[in-house]
């Protein structure tokens, strides 16, 4: 059951751009470099619409990069065309943010599930038999398997998709905001299983989410993505607790606490430009409190400033490169 | 603060009294949504209205407008400056809505209409409700568009909304509130749909406009951390009752009702480093399927037999504390439940 | 968890050439691009006007196989008994109409002179179809316009009414009635409705679009009851008025139930959005909020439905004006078939094509009026 | 006709992207798992239970007995001219006789046998070409969805009525010319109600899930989109029955359907139109067709008030 | 009531109107003389050009002369002459020259259209301006019955030609005054053609030049209107005559109107197909046979309705040369099936073909067909009824290959001679199956009856030809059609002409 030590997957300068009639291309991802090992829990956070979802769609194969690539273990990711996926490549899979799309109304969860092993060549009743264990494990009742996915809350239906995913035996799972459309009671229990995982099974977990808390709470290593760029990444509790990059810095202190003090979050003026017409030079710059005119001219470079954390901003880089 | 205000007024802005509300289920019968809500909002006020998904908070709001669902009906007493709001004649409570109690909606890439101009949206009510000229009303809406700080007001009133983006719609829906000078606001999930940073715009402009023009704001979220940003008092809804009130530092930092605590709880907590959140276990009834007693009683590590039995109501801690659970759950903050796959494993 | 420190999971992102040097700045950019996003309306105004002649060039290719593959003898149909064994005769038949030669050929005669507006010569009129189209699209679109305003009107007002009132025994009894609008056979309806109000009550005269020998008004738009208007002679606006009542009436029957059923279910879909919700909360009076904030929406489906609707009112035509003695295209179209008339064929085949074609644009622009996001982006 | 049916396609394509609610369907927890069971079947029942649906079963029945049993059950031979013509209604003719002396109701009876059956094949065939054409279409993408499509535009664009007509005119006025003629003007219909949904469906996340797990386009295609694509297909296909009835009695009116001497009711209607003082001629027959579709609309009706939950809450308020 | 005020101030209906209005079903192709065919449009162009000779008062036993002042036959019966009416003048004033017959009668011939099978194998000639002969290749009888039909009306020869008509050799490609034609009449009628419409309406107007009596009406308005509402349309008055009654609708309007119901010289007639290649059954004599006494006539007349009459030959009856009514076939039940047996055909399955679409004199095919199948169902004879549009029908009915045939023949001229067309070999022989050498004896009955002059002798032949058919030829008459006409009480003087239904011009 347990990955293989090489199943990591790792995106290199990767690119994805959307093309739609009459409109400019929108690089919805603008070079990312990313790595996801076994066991390994990696938190993605931005606003909407900078990219996260694309991203995650990217690595396993569902979109077509433009440029740069895509490898899993070793090997890279093909893009799906009209062939079922090679089998090498079932060990990466994903859970969606919608619980309600993520199932098919039509069918029973328990034939959902039990797919993945009639699509590895095993029989319907191995699959039946791995569906109910699988249910069970992510906290279901075995009998649910002959229901459909209406019947089922918010929370349950991740659940079931989970179990669907882990039917592939993964070794990797990109989960896009998994939790994303529940209650918080729900949240914790979804994002504990899918912690469970990455821990018991040594699974890699690619953890998109625009919520920063709970990516805080969960992610071995963070990465902050603006409009289609990684601006800061590093270990969660360092990034969290020093923020360097000056979007990190806003989203980090946008974020309300819960503690009855009755602080008002700072807040970040401007929305996430369009991709299609991107900034030009650093893509933060019209809503940064500390750009400087060079800003808008040349896109910064990430800098590696201590061991594992990098940023990319060419107004604090001298000061950071001191630091580190 | 609560003090001084309550003090100057001579009864809360909003007094809701044993609100029940019953919508019809699938096969017509009714069923209970809100089962003796009880809720008040003074004048200058923020209160919060927290709770699970489908515990009512909605509900709360569009019975107070007159806007339930069709079927739907209330009962109670909701006074609005001592008025009963459910003695109104349609048309009565027609002229409370959008004049003095406004509301806006969780989600603003919806709730403005695609294809009305943004003038149009923020002139009609304001013309209808206060007999204004077009010119007149024109200018009042470009100065609303100031106040939630939108860019180039005059411009922004012949566009429509889907020319702006997500923060800047919310903005403009609360302008439309506005428009008619309401003295209470209704905020449903108002940041729901926003990104964080977006979402501390919008609060601190809620809150510019409680300090600059004494509005009071009903401000309804599942979302604690706004909830402890915002709210001068919280109220925690279970299944269509009111679990626990308060004010908002007690409220959050010492709950008194399990439920409020599990809430608390299944938050990540900054500090806490990454240890596995507590979930409550299962999940909140459906309509109509409230359990008998104390609804969350199933869920809650701390129930009792006696909590299956008669419903717990609302009693006072303190002066302005209240909470309808009888079992003191004043221990430690380590719940004894700490499974985390229990919910619906029954 | 095994971060090592070494290998932190993410790496270094690469700078590129940036790609657009377009500032997007995030507010207020509507103002500076709202020009230039005018432009792919135009433009796609443009592409469909496009499509729609390819449209139409390919109906005349499927129209042209179609008629010219079939194995019916249009001599046979074209001369009459006595001619018929005459070679000569046929032989002069063929060659006028130009029937020896092979059919791409055929075609190709057909499309050049097409575009020389010629389209031919009906073999049963003897005159050129495009005269005879001339005169029988009036009639006809005077009837299917009569009969589509009646349907919207009806229509969307009862599908208004229902949806208002969903549930409850307005919307019930409207619900039947549209169904059995949509159910009930137009060719038995009309030979009901001719029945009982001409022929019992004799409250209606029927056939033709003027009586016998009245001199139509002046051809302007060729519509008699919009001529009589505009020349002022109200004594046939009348006629012209009155004998369309019967069969625009029951051309109208189909297409009531069809609006009324998507206008309602247009309206009841607008209803339940979000920004009724919020109307209603502004205290706008029921009839404002539906009037402005449901209905609106609701247009672009219903517009849809008029569209498809008016352009597939042929079928009823056909029925009604061969039941009613209407004589306009539904009549011709009728005859010509019967007759394997090619030329005649051909050019109502053409004629219903651009009206789609044209109908469809209409739709598309009307939707650009009513819904800014499309005129806009 | 035509127009209906594609709007119609369109609606029911527009209904599958609707997204419920979070949080508003129940988990079946184990204390309300009887009660909720109970509602819900009680809730899918009750589209089936409106007075609508009762009054279209019954008449289908009717009407498929009457097809079934029209030798044993109608009084006369329906060819059989015995009788003086134009007979008024009367005990010994219910519905009165024809020109050539034939018993109507015995006609009448015995037209359930032309009528529906051709209708039902015209929809089968349209709705099978339409489907497969429409899901190829809509998931390969590509080139066969651009031939497709515009064929199916070409088609769309073209008059059905005159393309019927114009084929029977040529090939010899017979039923089945008539349904082959509709066929090829029908399919697109199905074609592009499919279609849509395919796109829809294509990009959701269900799908996509299923083809990380390695399915193949063809199995995506067959096990996971066809159940989904059965029930708007079905109801399409059940308002269409409705809409082929009136198609093909309307050709038949227009002498280009069935032929004499078969019972067929728009050949029946327009034999009426010769003599308008003998009304029951036309009228019994019509109202056979008008019962007929009704009960077809009220059926189609029904079928997606109980697939669409969401058209069924609005309606049931 | 039908009293509108139209423009002109001339309303549709009350007596003393200048209107006519005649509601009729449309068979109209052309308002050119020359290309004319169809009845609604001989009706038409019969009002609006004047023959040489003509039928009066719907009595077509006796050409009389119009145009010519009188006619002259040659001895040999080979040469016409026709002097013509010096006051006769064309509706634009210029008078009727012995040029404009020559013309027009070369133009019908080099048209090659319908109606040039009329002169076929004639010359014509002037002999000077007011003088024309007509020469034929062999004797001909029937000549003088041919010269009144509408067809060959004579056209305004300078306006024609100016138009693009021609007369010549080719005329066929060349003539393009067809359609000048068909909106400016140019004849020596009655009435002048102000609007023609082919699907929809004809208005003719009273030629102010007209050289003989003047109508009555100043305006015919002649509208498409389906039977239907003709019936509809006498009784409110808004039309005052009409045309395509049926014998059932006609029983309803009687009493509130006058009603004509006349034989016409339609023949509907079956034949079953006398080539063994078409068909082994139809061409045995005995199932022949089998046929001819296994329809039961009596029940035909039925679906036909009252008016039509049993055709006892293939000659209408009201015709010199036609058969006694009293000649014709019974039934006779025993005799068919004995006829059956003796061809050895047990239960045979044969198919009837014919035209689906029309309605000829209120007569529906389909049910006539449908009748027949009865009939013959009663002998043991299966029919199967092949239905097809007309046009799709006159295919296979023209290429002989029908095994029975459910068809028509309208005189084209009220003269015996248009029906030799059924003999073998002939026109209509042929699409029978009956071939050229069929049957000699039959073959030279017809030529006789061809090239007989004298009267009795023409009749006799007739006789002697049809009686011969009888017993021998694949054709089996069934009735002849009877023409409805209805006017309202108003309209005075109505007399019915087979060839034209009713001169319009002398309606009172
Ligand atoms: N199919 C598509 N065609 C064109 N543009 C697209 C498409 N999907 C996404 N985009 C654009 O690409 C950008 C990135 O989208 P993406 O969904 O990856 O963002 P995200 O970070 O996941 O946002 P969210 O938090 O809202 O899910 C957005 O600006 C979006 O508008
Ligand atoms: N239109 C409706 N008809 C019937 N029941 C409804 C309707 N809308 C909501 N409900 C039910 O009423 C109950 C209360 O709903 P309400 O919308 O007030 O919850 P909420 O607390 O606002 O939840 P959320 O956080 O999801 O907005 C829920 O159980 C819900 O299922
Ligand atoms: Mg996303
Ligand atoms: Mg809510």
């Amino acid at each position: 059951m347990n990955a293989t030590p090489d199943a990591s997957l790792v995106l290199r300068d990767l690119t994805v751009s959307y093309h739609s009639p009459g409109r400019p291309a929108v690089r919805a991802v603008a070079g990312v470099d990313l790595r996801v090992e076994p066991g390994q829990v990696v938190g993605l956070v931005g606003e909407s619409g900078c990219g996260k979802s694309t991203l995650g769609k990217a690595a396993v194969g569902l979109l077509k990069p433009a440029s740069g690539s895509v490898e899993f273990a070793g090997a890279p990711v093909t893009p799906l065309g009209l062939k079922p996926r090679p089998p090498a490549q079932r060990g990466l899979q994903m859970v969606f943010q919608d619980p309600y799309a993520s199932l098919n109304p039509r069918r029973k969860i328990g034939e959902q599930i039990s797919d993945a092993v009639v699509l590895s060549g095993g029989t319907r009743a191995d699959g039946r038999a791995l569906a109910r264990e699988l249910l069970d494990r992510v906290g279901l009742s075995a009998e649910f398997a002959e229901r459909f996915p209406h019947e089922f809350s918010g929370g349950q239906r991740q659940r079931i998709a989970i179990a669907r995913v882990l039917a592939a035996d993964p070794s990797c799972i990109v989960a896009d905001e998994p939790i994303a459309a529940l209650d918080a009671s729900a949240q914790a229990s979804i994002a504990n299983l899918l912690l469970d995982l990455a821990r018991e099974r040594g699974v890699g977990l690619l953890f998109i989410s625009h919520d920063l808390s709970i990516v805080r709470q969960i992610a071995d290593t963070v990465a902050v993505m603006y409009l289609g760029t990684v601006v800061e990444s590093g270990p969660t509790d360092q990034v969290w607790d020093d923020p360097r990059h000056p979007y990190s810095r806003a989203l980090i202190s946008a974020v309300p606490r819960a503690d009855g003090n009755g602080e008002l979050p700072q807040d970040l003026p401007g929305d996430v430009p369009d991709p299609a017409f991107p900034p030009s030079g650093c893509r933060f710059h019209p809503r940064c409190p500390i750009a400087v005119d060079a800003c808008a001219d040349a896109e910064p470079e990430p800098t590696e400033f201590l061991p594992g954390r990098r940023a990319a901003c060419s107004v604090l880089a001298p000061a950071l490169l001191k630091i580190g | 603060m609560n003090d001084t205000i309550s003090a100057r007024a001579g009864g809360p802005l909003l007094d809701i009294r044993d609100l029940v509300v019953e919508l019809p289920g699938p096969d017509g019968t009714p069923l209970r949504a809100l089962d003796g809500v009880n809720l008040t909002v003074e004048r200058g006020e923020i209160v919060g209205l927290a709770g699970e998904s489908g515990s009512g908070k909605t509900m709360t709001a569009l019975a107070l407008l007159g806007l339930l669902p069709q079927g739907g009906t209330a009962r109670g007493e909701m006074r609005v400056e001592g008025r009963d709001v459910l003695s109104m004649t349609p048309r009565q409570v027609r002229d409370l809505r959008g004049n003095k109690v406004a509301m806006v909606f969780q989600d603003p890439m919806t709730s403005l209409h695609p294809m009305l101009s943004v003038g149009k949206q923020l002139t009609e009510h304001l013309r209808h409700h206060k007999k204004l000229g077009k010119k007149a009303a024109n200018a009042r809406a470009a100065e609303l568009l100031a106040t939630v700080r939108i860019p180039d007001p005059e411009q922004a009133l012949k566009r429509y909304p889907h020319q702006f983006s997500g923060g800047m719609r919310q903005r403009i829906a609360i302008a439309v509130a506005l428009a008619c000078d309401p003295d209470l606001l209704l905020a449903d999930e108002p940041t729901t749909a926003l990104d964080v940073t977006v979402q501390a715009g919008i609060l601190r402009l809620l809150d510019r406009l409680r300090r600059e023009n004494g509005l009071s704001v009903l401000i309804i979220t599942h979302d604690l951390g706004v909830m402890s940003a915002l709210a001068d008092r919280v109220s925690v809804m279970y299944a269509g009752r009111i679990a626990e009130t308060g004010p908002r530092a007690e409220v959050l930092r010492t709950p008194r009702h399990p439920y409020t605590r599990g809430l608390l709880d299944a938050l990540p907590h900054p500090g806490a480093g990454t240890t596995a959140l507590l979930p409550i276990p299962g999940s909140p009834p459906k309509l109509g399927l409230a359990p008998s007693g104390c609804a969350f009683h199933p869920r809650c590590p701390f129930a009792v037999d006696a909590c299956a039995g008669d419903r717990p109501e609302l009693l006072p801690l303190t002066e302005a504390h209240a909470t309808a659970c009888p079992v003191d759950p004043l221990a430690d903050r380590t719940s004894p439940e700490t499974e985390t796959t229990e919910a619906g494993a029954r | 968890m095994s971060t090592s420190s070494a290998d932190t999971g993410v790496d270094r992102g690469t700078s590129r050439p940036g790609s657009a040097p377009v500032k997007g700045a995030a507010p207020g950019r509507g103002t500076a691009s709202a020009k230039r996003r005018s432009h792919p309306f135009a433009r796609f105004v443009l592409v469909r006007l496009g499509v729609g002649v390819l449209l139409c060039l390919g109906i005349t290719i499927l129209a042209f196989g179609l008629t010219h593959a079939v194995p019916g003898d249009p001599v046979a149909a074209n001369l009459g008994q006595r001619a018929l064994n005459d070679p000569a005769a046929v032989a002069a038949f063929k060659a006028k109409n130009g029937l020896d030669d092979s059919l791409p050929s055929q075609y190709w005669t057909y499309l050049t002179n097409l575009l020389h507006g010629d389209m031919g010569t009906s073999q049963q009129t003897h005159r050129p179809v495009w005269d005879d189209l001339g005169d029988k699209i009036p009639a006809s679109l005077e009837l299917a316009l009569a009969a589509i305003v009646l349907a919207l009107v009806i229509g969307v007002g009862l599908g208004i009414v229902a949806a208002v009132t969903r549930g409850r025994w307005p919307d019930r009894i409207i619900r039947v009635v549209s169904l059995a609008g949509v159910s009930v056979p137009v060719f038995w309806l009309a030979q009901v409705a001719f029945y009982v109000f001409s022929f019992k009550l004799g409250w209606i005269q029927a056939g033709g679009r003027l009586s016998p020998g009245a001199i139509p008004p002046d051809d302007i738009t060729g519509l008699y009851t919009v001529d009589s208007l505009l020349t002022g002679e109200w004594g046939t606006f009348g006629e012209a008025f009155s004998r369309m009542v019967l069969p625009a009436c029951v051309l109208a029957a189909f297409n009531i139930g069809v609006l009324t059923r998507f206008t309602r279910a247009a309206v009841l879909e607008a209803l339940g959005n979000d920004y009724v919700r919020a109307a209603r909360a502004k205290g706008l009076p029921e009839s404002t909020v539906i009037r402005r904030h449901a209905l609106r929406p609701a247009l672009t489906s219903i517009l849809t439905v008029a569209g498809l609707t008016f352009g597939g009112m042929l079928a009823g035509t056909v029925l009604v004006e061969n039941v009613l003695s209407w004589p306009g295209l539904g009549q011709y179209a009728y005859k010509s078939a019967l007759n394997l008339d090619l030329p005649s064929i051909m050019g109502v085949c053409l004629f219903v094509a651009v009206v789609y074609v044209v109908i469809n644009l209409l739709v598309d622009l009307l939707y650009g009026v009513i819904d800014p996001r499309i005129r806009l982006s | 006709m035509n127009a209906t049916r594609i709007f119609l396609g369109d609606r029911l394509g527009a209904g599958r992207g609707n997204r419920s609610d979070p949080g508003r369907t129940g988990a079946p927890d184990a204390a309300d798992e009887r009660a909720a069971r109970r509602r819900r079947r009680r809730a899918n029942k009750s589209p089936w239970r409106s007075p609508l649906a009762v009054t279209g079963l019954v008449i289908i029945g009717v009407f498929l007995v009457a097809a079934v049993f029209a030798s044993v059950i109608s009084p006369e031979d329906p060819l059989a001219q015995k009788w003086p013509k134009y007979q008024a209604p009367s005990a010994e003719h219910w519905f009165g006789t024809d020109q050539l002396g034939r018993d109507i109701l015995s006609r009448v009876i015995h037209g359930t046998r032309v009528s529906l059956p051709l209708a039902l094949l015209l929809v089968v065939l349209a709705m099978v070409i339409g489907t497969v054409l429409g899901a190829v279409a809509g998931y390969f993408g590509g080139w066969i969805d651009m031939v497709v499509m515009r064929c199916a535009d070409l088609v769309l664009a073209f008059p059905a009525i005159i393309l019927a007509m114009a084929v029977v005119a040529a090939l010899g006025p017979n039923l089945t010319n008539a349904v082959l003629a509709v066929v090829v003007v029908s399919w697109p219909t199905y074609a592009r109600v499919v279609r849509g949904l395919v796109l829809s469906l294509r990009q959701s996340d269900f799908v996509q899930a299923d083809r990380l797990l390695g399915a193949s386009g063809w199995r995506v295609l067959a096990v996971d989109l066809r159940p989904n694509l059965a029930g708007p297909v079905a109801v399409l296909a059940a308002l269409d029955l409705g809409n082929a009835v009136l198609l093909l009695s309307g050709l038949s009116f227009l002498g280009l359907g069935a032929q004499p001497p078969a019972a067929e009711w728009g050949a029946m209607v327009n034999a009426g139109s010769a003599n308008f003082d003998a009304w029951w001629v036309a009228v019994f027959p019509g109202a056979a067709i008008l019962l007929s579709v009704l009960a077809f609309n009220f059926l189609g009706d029904t079928l997606r008030d109980a697939l669409d939950p969401r058209t069924a809450r609005a309606i049931r308020g | 009531g039908g009293a509108k005020k139209s423009s002109d101030g001339a309303g549709g209906s009350g007596g003393g109107n200048d209107t006519l209005v005649v509601d009729t079903s449309f068979s109209l192709k052309t308002a050119d003389p020359s290309r004319t065919f169809e009845p609604t449009g001989i009706f038409v162009t019969r009002a609006a050009y004047d023959t040489l000779l003509t039928f009066a008062n719907g009595d077509v036993t006796k050409p009389v002369p119009q145009l010519a002042a009188s006619y002259e036959v040659s001895p040999d019966g080979k040469t016409f002459t026709f002097p013509l009416r010096p006051e006769a003048k064309f509706n634009d004033g210029t008078p009727v020259t012995a040029k404009d017959v020559v013309f027009s009668f070369n133009r019908v011939k080099n048209l090659k259209g319908n109606p040039s099978f009329l002169l076929d194998g004639v010359t014509v000639s002037a002999k000077d301006e007011h003088t024309v002969v007509l020469t034929t290749e062999k004797p001909d009888a029937s000549l003088p019955f041919r010269i009144p039909t509408p067809a060959l009306g004579i056209v305004n020869s300078t306006a024609v030609t100016a138009h693009g008509g021609s007369d010549a050799a080719g005329a066929d490609q060349s003539d393009k005054a067809e359609q000048y034609l068909n909106t400016d009449s140019q004849g020596s009628g009655p009435y002048k053609i102000t609007k023609y419409d082919v699907s929809t309406e004809v208005v003719l107007t009273r030629n102010d030049n007209y050289w003989g009596a003047k109508p009555k009406y100043g305006k015919v308005v002649i509208r498409n209107v389906p039977a239907s509402t003709q019936q509809l349309n006498i009784l409110s008055g808004e039309s005052q005559l009409s045309l395509d009654m049926s014998a059932d609708q006609a029983a309803k309007v009687k009493g509130q109107a006058q009603v004509l119901q006349k034989p016409t010289p339609t023949t509907a007639f079956l034949f079953s197909n006398d080539n063994p290649a078409v068909s082994k059954i139809t061409s045995n004599k005995d199932f022949q046979e089998a046929v001819r006494y296994g329809v039961d006539y009596p029940s035909l007349l039925d679906v036909a309705g009252e008016g039509s009459a049993q055709a006892a030959g293939i000659v209408p009856g009201f015709f010199t040369g036609a058969l006694d009514a009293s000649a014709a076939i019974k039934r006779d039940i025993p005799r068919a099936k004995a006829a059956l047996a003796r061809a050895g055909l047990n239960n045979p399955t044969v198919d009837l073909y014919y035209a689906s679409d029309v309605t000829i004199n209120g007569i529906n095919f389909g049910d006539l067909a449908a009748r027949i199948q009865a009939n013959l169902k009663d002998v043991g004879i299966t029919v199967a009824l092949k239905p097809a549009p007309t046009q799709t029908a006159l295919d296979s009915y023209r290429n002989g290959t029908e095994a029975l045939g459910l068809w028509w023949w309208q005189a084209d001229y009220p003269d015996a001679s248009d029906y030799l067309a059924f003999a073998p070999g002939e026109l209509v022989g042929k699409r029978a199956g009956w071939n050229e050498g069929a049957n000699p004896a039959v073959t030279a009955l017809a030529e006789q009856a061809r090239t007989a002059t004298d009267e009795a002798a023409r009749v006799d032949a007739f006789r002697k030809l049809q009686e011969a058919m009888q017993q021998t030829s694949p054709f089996v008459p069934l009735l002849q059609t009877a023409q409805v006409i209805a006017a309202n009480n108003s309209v005075k003087n109505v007399y019915y002409n087979p060839i034209w239904y009713v001169d319009v011009d002398k309606l009172g």
